[in-house]
């Protein structure tokens, strides 16, 4: 059981570290790949929670995890940005070093949260939990720290994947796949939104700002 | 099963057959159907329910929401059915638009029933997402400007809201893990419930703020509301009176649920004063918010957030009375919202416009809609004979004996909002006619119908109702 | 007995329901509703002393129900509005034929009295509550009749606004009195006892709601607006009817369900009498639209009866001065049936004036007492009794009132010591400032010369707005030639309230042949109505007839004197506004900061001297622009919400989960 | 042997003819204090048989209210003089009212009077009219905080008795009460429209109150309204008399009866020779300056009131 503490601690600090690699990021390509990273890590870990767990059906959200969230949308993300030759940078609000703070802080914040209340929780979802829930807050500080929708979604779905690492941490939680389907599909939405917006020629950009323009209450 | 299969299966079915139908009216015709039979199945619940199940349960909590639910849905797609001729006559839908909007309308009333009746809160959390996805649908639907954005800020501000929530629902599990043991058994209420006692209560304090934050966006408290007042104003009407009467309940409930569990664990932090705080957050922000209103619809969907927030309130307060009068008002607001939405939906057919600065003196110009609309006004600002004074009279009442600052706030808050709509209704319902005078074609049986019982409510509550409001307020604590 | 006073209430709803299918059925819902309500007037009167009477209606809340009684207190009141309210649907059977949209009056008419006549039958908050909002609601349809000049729509505004801060005040009173069990019955009231400090507060919010609704200032403000916007009839009755069903609610509240309240709030009551009367009365002496001036006298004689009120709770405190207490008592319930009577009908007398001449502007008016003779007559006998002139109504009450205010001294805290005496000065200074505005409001608009062609050309009234005014006419001489009469049918009400009576004013006294009023003791002070009454006839009867005995007949028409330089233009004669000078120029610069600049032309040139004068209505300024202001900026401040990026709103939510999982992490 | 109702006619009939005798002594006294001849006595007299014989002479739009309102301002007036005890306090008319509806009835004249002024439309009727409305408005408090710091020392308001209070030694000497006298006593020059208020003798327009509203009553109707202004100095001189030098009052049998007769005579002598120093050696206000003045007065009752608590603990 020691091994599959630590190998599955290991994981979850992988994304931790994934996540503050998202962070860190102000390239959309080099953003997307480390999203890329992300996802594969996730599928990792699930896996590993699938093993240790002996629980079959997590082999299917890990390889959900894989074809989805490391491979696919990544993909869809890549496409965008070529067509809409954004390669640009990312605007970041607030420059990379306060936001990395910000994101240790956040960190320390759930590791505080956490760790005392899930005491009596057996130890490997416990600190899963612990490292998913600063996933979760990280992807939220990276949608509110960039002002392009690529990056947005980027951060929503480092969130999600910090969603996902909990659920499969979750010791026996049913619906887990059912779950991660439904979130595959609203991250598809999101996808197509952005892509629908590309088609319908209304915006030359998917630049949130640009979309924010018009409010219907302006004069 | 009958019923259960009205609630939920006739409404996938038929959304899978309208998705067929090009014609229309055939499509509205069956859409009322559809809405009807699962409205009758609803009903029955009242005299049998089935067995809680692994899937689906129905207590008398749910019944409340369900009932209510088929209901508007019944009466606004009857409204709709009138509505959605002319946005096709004036060019605003095409046919392939009105085919996809009737389906959507019932995927959407399936996953808001599904979410209401399931017993699982994995399932229910499911069923949130889709009915949240289909009115995003619904919202863009007119394909200008102003409706895609309305729709990709609801949907990015749902979609977090959403993730929030499954976060929470997560915990909500793993505080039960220990106690229930892996499986199924451990996402239903029915034995989360009853073993709530034994769960780690820090555990669910933290569950409790995701899921309150989570589900609150979608109810459209302050600060998570912003996705709310420009999806009613964008969307058809038909679907800001769904948002408003139906979408913020099924969220709504969601979070009752939770709140019912959490009182169920000794050691938790009591949800009352969390809630009473975002509650009476929101009632001022909106009520401060509705002065600078220009579109009408915008602003009933500010007054949508004002009552959230005082239900929000009442629940918060808790206690048999202030359950009582939560379950009262929210009854009272969906039936009243819905109404003003079908005749200010006419009003801005007629006028063409939703601009509040180019509509006036509707009581001289279409007497009918212009005294609903005053009567719908004044009903939701909780003045007699309509409901919601009584659910008002309670809230308040109730509130101010042991919470005397929080009572007065909330009362500041309704006279502030109170002043906006008086404002405007002024200037809307009298004063010279503005705008266009073409007669209204469309039925006004659903406001009559919504009104009415508002009316009814004001006057005499049914002993049997408020029995039945009772147990469900005391499964509230 | 309540059964059939309900049952009238029935009847007005289904006129109501009448009045918003039938069409042109006006006169005849009039004539009904005008039946109704002069029988529960009977009814009412026939119950004033009978014993409290209750009864339980399935209504609303099914495990409260609907609570219904009928004592004293209530019989008077019901007395009062069924009184104002036969007499106005009397008077609007022929007015309301100049009403151009009655489809907008005949829903809401009855439906207002019924409403009135449910708030002071009420016996527990919830009913209570439903009908004094039911109340304002329909009179705010009624003042929106007139919808399309912004003004009516300005008032509706303000009125409403006004109608429901006054109804959650009365609604967090309940609150209190209720307690968190929800005890709502008046009953239960009753029996509890709140502490202290509770009752206070639930006092003040009452006085509060109900000042809010009678017009006490500073929360009068809504009053002058929203009474001339009405038609008249409607304006009658929310003046003379629906200030008074004010008036009872505080009465309710003070006294019967709160214990005996400290003698400080009584003081503060008595203070804001004093001020209201004061300011009210100025503000008419300002006003030149008839209504108008009448609404604001109606917040004087608001404060004249709150005098009263805020006296008996005075020495209600105080001990062993409940004979005191009764009398004043006695003289604002006196004073409140005065007031119904003859402002309804001085607000007939100005509906008629306002429907022959086209005009409420009194600047446009004048000579009408030739065109209009019997209205004219009536309008000065309202006038007379409005100004507390013997031997009509009026000054029986405020005269009862001064003797009560002569008893203040005897009491042995110096607060009241003091304060009473001043606000005898006030009163007096209301009453005098009245008399003279109603020579004003009288001379301008009936007497003199037509200031205009519809003046010249004006109508006599219908007969049955005659018919109307001339009931109240004679209610008001009737009332103040035999006061003993009002003040024996008021002495169960007083009982119920403050557990003592006037001694019972028998009608040939005792101790004098004749029917003198005698409030404490014959040696300290008697009026007697009737002597006085058959003196005057016959001293001028003696002049009179001496005057044809001695004097010469010879009568001469000729044109006026005028001190030899007659004109015949009307516009050289005093106008309103020139009349009120001297006094605006007294009270103006204190009370309106008023400016006035004087241009005088050069000594030579033709050219009209002018003079133009400004006022300021401070009380608007102090109480309510702020307000309106912090409201403004709140939302002006609050509107960039709704123009944020998305990205923005996120952070909301971000922040919002930050915030609150910190505090988890602190609380734990 | 003499009973309530005699005395009472005897006093009615007595004031309404010793009224103009009062004026002409005023005016007697002005005139040798301006070393004038000045008229007899009896002037006043023959001035109103004058009037009541020549014809009137009514402006056009004058209105029946206009004609009537002569006669009630003389009854309303009269009537409240029979309720002043002048010289005995055994009045069959005492308990009809006390001194606040003698005010009352007074300002019910005023009413009339102020209406009449209005009547024609003429401007002078006008000005003189709101004139007296604001000096009304503050003569009519004034006179009622005197009757509070009367009636909280007297424990009432009906004159008999505040008499019968001031005559016995409970009285005594009050600051408050020279306060309320002064008062009274600048109200009752209010009233009846004397230097330095209004000024009875002038026709000079601008400067008219009281003679402004009278200016187009003619004939017997201005006879009467010259009879209620002389009874109204008779009345209020009657009042301060019976208030302030209740000597005489209420004595015992015919004896008691006479020496109130006499002294009452002689009271009205010393007021009338007083009032005519006073006019002569005063100027008339500017109308402006009256409200100070009156306000002065009403101030001045006030204080009475208040200081009778620092006098008496009351």
């Amino acid at each position: 059981m020691g091994l599959g503490f630590d190998i599955a601690h290991m994981l979850a600090g992988l994304m931790v570290l994934a996540s503050f690699l998202l962070l860190y990021q102000d390239r959309l390509p080099a953003l997307i790949n480390v999203l890329r990273l992300h996802g594969f890590i996730l599928a990792l870990a699930v896996a590993w929670q699938a093993y240790i767990q002996s629980a079959p059906h997590l082999y299917i959200a890990a390889v959900i995890a894989l074809a989805v969230k490391a491979l696919v949308i990544p993909g869809a993300l890549d496409r965008i940005v070529d067509r809409l030759g954004i390669h640009r940078e990312v605007e970041t609000v607030g420059g990379i070093g306060p936001t990395m703070l910000a994101g240790m802080a956040l960190v320390a914040l759930s590791l505080r949260v956490m760790l005392p209340i899930t005491a009596h929780a057996d130890p490997v979802s416990r600190q899963d939990i612990a490292l998913a829930l600063s996933v979760v807050l990280i992807g939220l500080l990276i949608m509110v720290t960039r002002r392009n929708a690529v990056g947005q979604v980027a951060g929503f779905l480092s969130l999600e994947n910090g969603i996902d690492l909990a659920a499969a941490g979750a010791r026996g939680m049913p619906l887990v796949v059912e779950l991660s389907v439904a979130f595959s599909v609203l991250i598809a939405f999101i996808v197509i939104g952005i892509f629908l917006f590309r088609i319908r020629e209304r915006f030359d950009t998917v630049d949130l700002a640009a979309l924010e323009s018009f409010r219907g209450e302006r004069q | 099963m009958i019923p259960l299969a009205a609630v939920l299966a006739v409404p996938l079915a038929a959304a899978l057959l309208l998705a067929l139908i090009a014609d229309y009216r055939l499509s509205a015709r069956i859409n009322i159907a559809a809405s009807l039979l699962a409205f009758a199945g609803s009903l029955s619940f009242l005299f049998h329910r089935p067995a809680p199940g692994a899937l689906f349960l129905i207590d008398d909590l749910n019944v409340v929401f369900i009932v209510l639910n088929t209901f508007v849905g019944f009466t606004t797609s009857l409204f709709s059915a009138g509505y959605i001729g002319h946005e096709l006559e004036s060019g605003k839908l095409t046919a392939g638009y009105l085919r996809f909007y009737h389906a959507m309308f019932q995927v959407m009333l399936f996953g808001m029933n599904l979410a209401l009746v399931a017993a699982n809160i994995g399932l229910m959390w499911v069923a949130v997402e889709l009915a949240t996805l289909s009115t995003v649908m619904m919202v863009g639907i007119y394909r200008t400007h102003a409706a895609i954005e309305a729709a990709w800020k609801y949907f990015i501000l749902g979609s977090v809201g959403i993730a929030l929530a499954l976060f929470g629902t997560i915990l909500v599990y793993l505080a039960a893990h220990p106690v229930i043991g892996s499986g199924a058994a451990g996402m239903l209420w029915t034995v989360l419930l009853a073993h709530a006692k034994d769960f780690d209560p820090a555990l669910l304090d933290t569950a409790f703020v995701f899921l309150l934050l989570g589900y609150g966006t979608k109810v459209g408290l302050v600060p998570m509301h912003a996705w709310l007042p420009d999806a009613h104003a964008e969307g058809p009407t038909p679907i800001s009176a769904v948002l408003s009467g139906l979408l913020l309940n099924v969220a709504l409930y969601a979070l009752l649920r939770f709140k019912i569990l959490l009182a169920a664990c000794p050691g938790a932090i009591a949800p009352g004063p969390l809630m009473i705080a975002l509650g009476l957050v929101s009632t001022l922000l909106a009520a401060l918010m509705l002065y600078r209103r220009r579109d009408i619809k915008r602003l009933f969907a500010y007054s949508s957030i004002e009552q959230m927030g005082i239900i929000v309130f009442a629940f918060g307060m808790a206690g048999p009375l202030g359950n009582l009068a939560g379950l009262l008002q929210m009854t009272m607001h969906s039936l009243t919202k819905s109404a003003i939405f079908f005749s200010v939906g006419h009003v801005a057919q007629v006028k063409g416009t939703q601009r509040i600065a180019e509509m006036g003196g509707l009581t001289e110009s279409h007497p009918l809609l212009g005294w609903t609309l005053v009567a719908g006004v004044v009903a939701i600002a909780g003045l007699p004979p309509f409901g919601i004074f009584t659910s008002e009279f309670l809230i308040v009442s109730s509130s101010f004996s042991h919470a005397p600052l929080l009572a007065a706030l909330l009362v500041l808050g309704l006279l502030v909002a109170f002043g906006a709509l008086l404002l405007r209704l002024g200037g809307l319902a009298f004063g010279p006619v503005r705008g266009a005078v073409g007669p209204v074609r469309a039925s006004s049986a659903p406001i009559f119908a919504h009104l009415a019982l508002v009316l009814l409510a004001g006057l005499w509550l049914p002993p049997p109702l408020v029995a039945w409001f009772r147990h469900a307020a005391s499964l509230l604590g | 007995m309540i059964v059939a006073l309900l049952a009238g209430t029935a009847l007005l709803l289904v006129l109501a329901l009448a009045g918003a299918v039938a069409r042109g059925q006006g006169p005849r819902l009039y004539a009904a509703a005008a039946i109704v309500t002069a029988l529960s007037a009977v009814l009412a009167l026939a119950s004033l002393a009978s014993a409290p009477a209750t009864l339980t209606l399935p209504l609303g809340l099914p495990w409260l129900g609907w609570h219904f009684r009928l004592d004293p207190l209530s019989a008077f009141f019901l007395f009062v509005v069924d009184l104002g309210a036969a007499s106005a649907s009397l008077f609007a059977i022929g007015y309301g034929r100049h009403e151009e949209e009655p489809g907008r009056v005949l829903p809401f008419f009855p439906l207002f009295l019924a409403a009135l006549q449910l708030v002071v039958l009420a016996d527990d908050a919830f009913s209570f509550l439903f009908s004094w909002e039911l109340m304002s609601l329909a009179s705010w349809a009624l003042v929106l009749v007139h919808h399309r000049d912004r003004e009516s729509i300005r008032a509706g505004y303000v009125y409403l606004l006004m109608a429901v801060l006054s109804g959650f005040a009365l609604l967090l009173c309940f609150g209190l009195l209720a307690g968190g069990a929800g005890a709502y019955g008046f009953a239960a009231m009753r029996l509890a006892h709140p502490a202290p400090g509770l009752a206070a507060l639930a006092l003040l919010l009452a006085l509060l709601g109900t000042g809010a609704k009678a017009g006490l200032v500073p929360v009068h403000a809504w009053l002058p607006l929203a009474h001339p916007a009405a038609p008249s009839h409607v304006s009658a009755l929310m003046s003379g009817v629906m200030t008074k069903v004010a008036v009872y609610a505080f009465l309710r509240i003070a006294f019967d369900l709160l214990p005996v309240p400290p003698g400080w709030i009584g003081l503060i009551v008595l203070a804001l009498g004093g001020i209201t009367a004061v300011l009210g009365v100025l503000y008419a002496l300002m006003q030149h639209d008839l209504k108008r001036l009448l609404a604001y006298h109606t917040v004087e004689n608001i404060g004249i009866i709150f005098i009263g009120i805020g006296l008996a709770m005075v020495f209600r405190a105080a001990a062993g001065e409940e004979a005191a207490a009764a009398l004043a008592l006695t003289a604002s319930l006196f004073h409140v049936f005065n007031h119904s009577v003859f402002k309804s009908l001085l607000f007939f007398g100005a509906g008629s004036v306002d429907v022959a001449t086209g005009t409420r502007d009194m600047e446009r008016q004048g000579g009408l007492i030739h065109r209009m003779p019997r209205t004219g007559f009536f309008f000065l006998i309202g006038c007379a009794a409005i100004s507390a002139l013997p031997p009509l109504n009026g000054f029986v009450s405020e005269w009862l009132t001064f003797q009560a205010i002569l008893l203040g001294p005897g009491l042995p805290e110096w607060g009241p010591k003091i304060l009473i005496p001043v606000d005898g000065a006030l009163l007096a200074l209301a009453a005098a400032l009245a008399a003279a505005c109603f020579v004003k409001a009288f001379g301008v608009t009936f007497l003199g010369r037509p200031r205009s062609a519809a003046a010249s050309a004006a109508e006599e009234a219908d007969r049955f707005s005659l018919g109307a005014m001339g009931v109240l006419a004679a209610l008001c001489c009737l009332a103040g030639i035999f006061p003993a009469v009002v003040i024996n049918a008021l002495a169960p009400t007083a009982r119920t309230l403050v557990g003592a009576a006037m001694p019972t004013q028998s009608f040939f006294h005792a101790f004098v042949p004749w029917g003198a009023i005698i409030p404490v003791a014959a040696a300290r002070s008697s009026y007697d109505g009737f002597a006085i009454f058959l003196l005057l006839v016959a001293v001028t009867g003696l002049a009179i007839g001496a005057a044809r005995r001695l004097a010469a007949h010879a009568v001469r028409r000729a044109p006026a004197w005028d001190c030899g330089f007659p004109d015949p233009r009307p516009e050289t004669q005093y106008t309103a506004t020139s009349f009120a000078e001297p006094i605006r120029r007294v009270f103006g610069p204190a009370v309106f900061g008023a400016a006035s600049a004087v241009r005088m032309p050069a000594p030579g040139s033709l050219s009209p001297a002018r003079i133009r004068s400004a006022l300021r209505d401070r009380l608007w300024e102090i109480f309510y622009a702020p307000v309106a202001g912090v409201v403004e900026r709140l939302a002006t401040s609050a509107d960039r919400l709704q123009f944020l990026t998305i990205r923005r709103y996120l952070f909301f939510v971000f922040a919002a989960l930050v915030a609150l999982l910190l505090a988890l992490a602190l609380t734990q | 042997m003499i009973g309530p109702p005699v005395i009472e006619a005897l006093q009615m009939a007595l004031v309404l003819l010793a009224a103009p005798g009062l004026v002409g002594i005023v005016r007697a006294v002005k005139a040798r204090l301006q070393r004038r001849e000045g008229p007899p006595l009896v002037q006043p007299y023959r001035q109103i048989l004058r009037l009541l014989a020549k014809e009137v002479v009514l402006a056009e739009n004058a209105s029946w209210l206009f004609r009537t309102a002569p006669y009630l301002i003389l009854a309303l007036t009269w009537a409240a003089s029979s309720v002043v005890p002048t010289f005995s306090t055994g009045l069959a008319f005492a308990p009809l009212g006390d001194l606040i509806v003698i005010t009352a009835l007074l300002g019910a004249a005023r009413f009339l009077l102020a209406l009449a002024g209005l009547d024609i439309g003429t401007s002078f009727g006008g000005i003189g009219a709101s004139r007296e409305a604001m000096f009304a408005s503050l003569a009519e408090p004034a006179m009622l905080m005197i009757v509070v710091t009367l009636a909280i020392a007297a424990g009432s308001t009906q004159l008999s008795t505040i008499a019968a209070f001031m005559l016995s030694p409970a009285a005594g000497l009050r600051f408050s009460f020279a306060l309320a006298l002064v008062a009274l006593v600048i109200v009752a020059l209010a009233e009846n429209g004397r230097i330095p208020i209004d000024n009875p003798a002038t026709h000079l327009e601008l400067t008219m109150v009281h003679e402004a509203m009278v200016l187009e009553y003619s004939g017997r109707h201005l006879a009467m309204i010259e009879l209620a202004a002389a009874l109204k100095l008779l009345l209020t001189i009657s009042i301060i008399a019976c208030i302030f030098f209740p000597f005489g009052l209420g004595l015992p049998g015919f004896a008691g009866f006479l020496v109130g007769l006499l002294s009452y005579a002689m009271k009205l002598g010393i007021a009338a020779i007083l009032l005519g120093v006073f006019e002569v050696s005063i100027a008339k206000m500017r109308v402006f300056r009256v409200p100070e003045l009156l306000g002065a007065g009403l101030m001045l009752g006030l204080l009475g009131t208040l200081l009778l608590y620092v006098s008496r603990g009351l």
